[in-house]
């Protein structure tokens, strides 16, 4: 009833020391996140494929685990159960199923519950570290200890010591913490080719272009370079622009798509009032990703007719 | 009383945060059966973009200079309703005479552009909202470029989707409003993005 | 109730529902489908002013030369709108602040001329009117169980009643504009179903008319 | 009878004499309701003064009446202003207009003489987006400006920060915003604070 996919498959590894890692920092909590997640997503797509007689891909375990790791750790389990159900039956099997979603349902999903609870996931922060023992609690979800993340510490205008932010030492949502880890998650899906190395390069380029000239320009607003290390930013760059359904197919269209979500990121999180833009950067690049296909195929069949 | 909102801003809020079929629905009915196919859509929404902008100034001509001394505003509707028409003709006139290329690109939208809601609704915005001649323009302008990228996002995108094996109740018109759902979402990272002074 | 009566009834309501069979007229309503009170006025608007303007356009579509037909039927339409905002303005006043320029905007309310073309124009303005009232009926179902959906997820409460216990977590996404284009499919997609269900218990008959699924008319 | 009906005498014809006659029925509506209009609105003008302030009536003639009793337009004023005498001690209110997310908004302010908490808050006009920041009418909402401490001006919390539902301390300067309607809320928070220092203006003397 599984549906073998050996590019899925290898994305399950690299989120596997990523998601260890989470476990390590956050403590039983993010185990119990992890579980609902993949465990929600999978029911709800079991549910919808055994009515059309289909099978069950192996990227809802991706779609699963993505979505779990973009949470704050002690996000209340409904909201997590919630968000993926949205994600794998709206953005998913409502369009046919795998392969044929236009919009990424790992972050269609967490836009959801995003712009639904922001309030509540915005007090689910906690300190990393010790298998959670930095929050107090080992099991059941700690109370709200107020942390403050590291991008809403630059937005404040403090500075937030850079090898913490290298090693995943710091608060935020579960997957995004080791920069290292994801670094090597990227090398890996490069390596092996289950992601495009075009994607990953054109988002950081966007990220570090718009965020150098905000910096040039003076605008009072701009967030220090190092930015880019905290939030998701990094996450997202490697394992959600890359998604290959949901991205563009043509290559200079996978640079338009790169650019634009790298620079949409830094202009949100500078300019609207939101704090983290990574996901809807994610959402409007999907939205584009047709029209950018669109517009780079046109214009190869007009250089071809002018031949 | 003019309300102090720079033009400029409100040019690109009306085209990104406060998209007007994105955010308020606007045009939904001819968007929905046209955006089917690339060509027409690039069509009309280049129509619309035009005699949104347009109209949005004759109407507020007519509003502030006829409509008003004569305290006649209660025939507001009927009164912008014919102004849209008749810009619709003129502008099918002098663009069958000027241009017969940009007439079959463009002209033959124009006689739908008459019963979309999006244009009367730019201008019962302008009206209720007591824009200023810049500003109504202004925003005129930017809600038809604002629906002219929406109606192309989803017409890119509906070329992909007319292939996929949706539920059979949902193929269609259904299986759109799902995308354009998640268009609005993506809009709303806008928000907030234009400070309006 | 004539036989035919009910039939325009049976038909506007639920087998060629103006929304989900036509996705006609939801422009001019849905955004403000996050609130039961706003929907229902809106709706009750739309439903007299089709049933007033396809009664008035039947009454007179002998005398309407076709040149000038449109015209005329704007002019009619704009009549009815017009006089819902002025009563809403003397009544009401502070519904008519609150919806603003969304009473206006019923003018281009697709079902309107729809109804007054397919229908008024061959039929007698008694059935006209029915026909109308029975259209914006339909139309108003459908928006108020979506609206009924955003409230109660929205704010926890209907009709401006709080009927959700006070631990409930309002769904910030349902008062925003995503919400209405998911639930508008979701309704379609139920009542297609329905009706491909009941198509399929009726065979042996000759088919019922199937779900078209091109839209009318822009 | 057959009229020519396409020909061109009878199509000017007809479409004038529709078109006139519909026109007419709907001057004779308006003309009708204009008085009741009119009154509609001198009454949401004073009732709002009246709101702001906290004087509590019953129906309109009531609010018709105390409004003479206890407000004092201070003449000459623009935007106007007035002093009123509720319980023996004075208070002031100020209009105030400013820009929302897409037009006007139109406040009415009170505050105790010295400025140093509001006394109330309504709103004249608008034209937030109904449902979301159209909600800045709702009692809750306004409700919150109810004795706020005004002595640093006040900050509408938005985003993650607001709860949605009100906050209840009065001394912390802090008002929860609408849930999805940041910008308005941020526009709000301007307005107020400029009713403020108007506020301040007027107590120290100026029009």
């Amino acid at each position: 009833m599984l549906q073998k996919q050996p590019v899925m498959r290898k994305v399950l590894y690299a989120l596997a020391p990523i998601a260890a890692f989470s476990v390590y920092l956050y403590g039983p909590r993010a185990l119990a996140v992890l579980a609902v997640s993949v465990g929600v997503g999978f029911l709800v797509e079991y549910l919808f494929e055994k009515k059309k007689g289909g099978k069950v891909s192996e990227a809802v375990f991706v779609t699963g685990t993505l979505f779990a790791l973009s949470m704050p750790p002690a996000v209340p389990l409904w909201i997590v159960a919630l968000g993926v159900a949205f994600a794998v039956f709206m953005a998913k099997e409502v369009y046919g199923g795998f392969g044929r979603n236009i919009f990424n349902p790992a972050i269609a999903g967490r836009l959801f519950v995003y712009i639904s609870f922001a309030g509540v996931l915005g007090a689910s922060f906690y300190p990393a570290g010790d298998f959670g023992a930095a929050a107090g609690s080992l099991f059941g979800r700690p109370d709200a200890v107020t942390t403050v993340t590291p991008l809403a510490a630059m937005g404040a205008g403090e500075s937030v010591p850079i090898m913490n932010l290298l090693l995943g030492f710091r608060s935020g949502s579960l997957g995004e913490s080791s920069v290292i880890l994801i670094a090597l998650a990227a090398a890996y899906l490069i390596w092996t080719k289950a992601a495009q190395w075009r994607l990953i390069a054109a988002t950081l380029i966007g990220g570090v272009a718009v965020a150098g000239a905000l910096i040039l320009g003076g605008v009072g607003r701009a967030l220090p370079i190092e930015a880019l290390l905290a939030g998701s930013f990094l996450y997202v760059a490697v394992f959600m622009s890359t998604d290959p359904v949901s991205a563009p197919k043509k290559p200079q269209a996978q640079w338009l798509y790169g650019l634009l979500i790298g620079s949409v990121i830094v202009i949100i999180r500078t300019f609207s009032l939101f704090p983290e833009g990574t996901s809807f950067a994610i959402l409007i690049g999907n939205t584009f990703a047709s029209l950018f296909d669109k517009l780079v195929t046109d214009a190869a069949k007009r250089k071809e007719a002018g031949k | 009383m003019i309300p102090l909102v720079n033009p400029i801003t409100l040019f690109f809020a009306s085209i990104f945060t406060s998209n007007i079929l994105l955010t308020n629905f606007l045009g939904m009915c001819s968007f929905i059966s046209i955006s089917k196919d690339w060509r027409s859509s690039f069509g009309l929404g280049m129509a619309v973009t035009f005699v949104m902008t347009i109209t949005a100034a004759v109407s507020w001509v007519v509003l502030y200079y006829v409509l008003v001394p004569l305290e006649l505003e209660y025939l507001s509707f009927i009164v912008f309703i014919i102004v849209i028409a008749a810009v619709v003709q003129v502008l099918e006139m002098v663009i069958d005479r000027a241009s017969p290329a940009l007439y079959m690109s463009l002209g033959i939208f124009l006689p739908l552009i008459t019963v979309n809601c999006a244009i009367l609704g730019a201008i019962l915005f302008m009206q209720i909202r007591s824009y200023g001649f810049v500003q109504s323009v202004a925003f005129g302008a930017g809600s038809g470029l604002g629906w002219w990228l929406a109606i192309l996002l989803l017409a890119a995108i509906r070329e992909r989707v007319e292939k996929a094996p949706v539920p059979a109740g949902l193929k269609g018109p259904g299986i759109t409003m799902v995308t354009i759902g998640f268009m609005a979402m993506a809009f709303i990272g806008f928000s907030g993005m234009i400070a309006v002074q | 109730m004539s036989s035919k009566a009910m039939n325009i009834l049976k038909e506007n309501l639920w087998t060629n529902n103006p929304i989900f069979i036509q996705i006609l007229g939801i422009c001019s309503t849905l955004a403000v489908t996050n609130n039961l009170r706003n929907t229902a006025i809106m709706t009750v608007g739309v439903a007299l002013t089709t049933a007033f303007s396809s009664m008035t356009l039947s009454a007179m579509k002998d005398l309407i030369p076709r040149k000038v037909r449109m015209i005329v039927q704007v002019l009619v339409i704009s009549f009815y709108v017009i006089v819902i905002d002025i009563v809403l303005r003397a009544y009401l006043p502070e519904v008519s602040k609150q919806l603003g320029p969304y009473v206006g905007l019923i003018i281009t309310n697709c079902i309107i001329m729809g109804r007054a073309e397919a229908f008024a124009q061959a039929n007698k303005p008694g059935l006209s009117f029915w026909d109308g009232l029975t259209s914006g009926l339909g139309y108003m179902a459908v928006l108020m169980a979506i609206a009924l959906v955003r409230e109660i997820l929205g704010f926890g409460s209907v009709f401006g009643l709080r009927v959700l216990p006070a631990g409930f977590v309002p769904w910030t996404i349902m008062i925003m504009a995503p919400s209405a284009f998911f639930l508008v499919a979701m309704v379609m997609w139920w009542a297609k179903n329905m009706q491909a269900a009941k198509a399929k218990t009726a065979a042996g008959k000759p088919a019922a008319p199937a779900a078209p699924t091109a839209p009318a008319k822009a | 009878m057959k009229l020519k009906k396409d020909s061109i005498a009878y199509v000017v014809i007809f479409t004038f004499v529709v078109s006139a006659l519909f026109v007419t029925l709907l001057a004779l509506a308006n003309e009708g309701t204009k008085p009741l209009v009119a009154a509609n609105r001198e009454f949401a003008a004073q009732s709002a003064v009246l709101d702001a302030l906290g004087i509590p009536y019953a129906n309109k003639d009531e609010a018709l009446r105390l409004y003479k009793e206890s407000v004092r337009p201070i003449e000459g004023s623009s935007p106007r202003a007035y002093r009123a005498a509720i319980d023996g001690r004075e208070y002031l209110a100020v209009e105030q207009t400013g820009a929302g997310l897409w037009g006007a908004i139109v406040i009415v302010m009170a505050t105790d003489e010295k400025v140093e908490r509001i006394r109330g808050l309504q709103i004249i006009a608008q034209n937030e987006t109904p449902g979301l920041g159209g909600r800045i009418e709702e009692r809750w909402f306004l409700d919150q400006f109810r004795g706020e401490r005004a002595g640093g001006g006040v900050r509408i919390a938005v985003g993650a920060e607001s709860k949605g539902t009100g906050d209840a301390d009065p001394d912390n300067g802090l008002i929860d915003g609408v849930t999805g309607a940041s910008r308005t809320s941020v526009a709000f928070e301007t307005i107020v604070n400029d009713a403020l220092a108007r506020a301040r203006a007027v107590a120290g003397g100026a029009k």
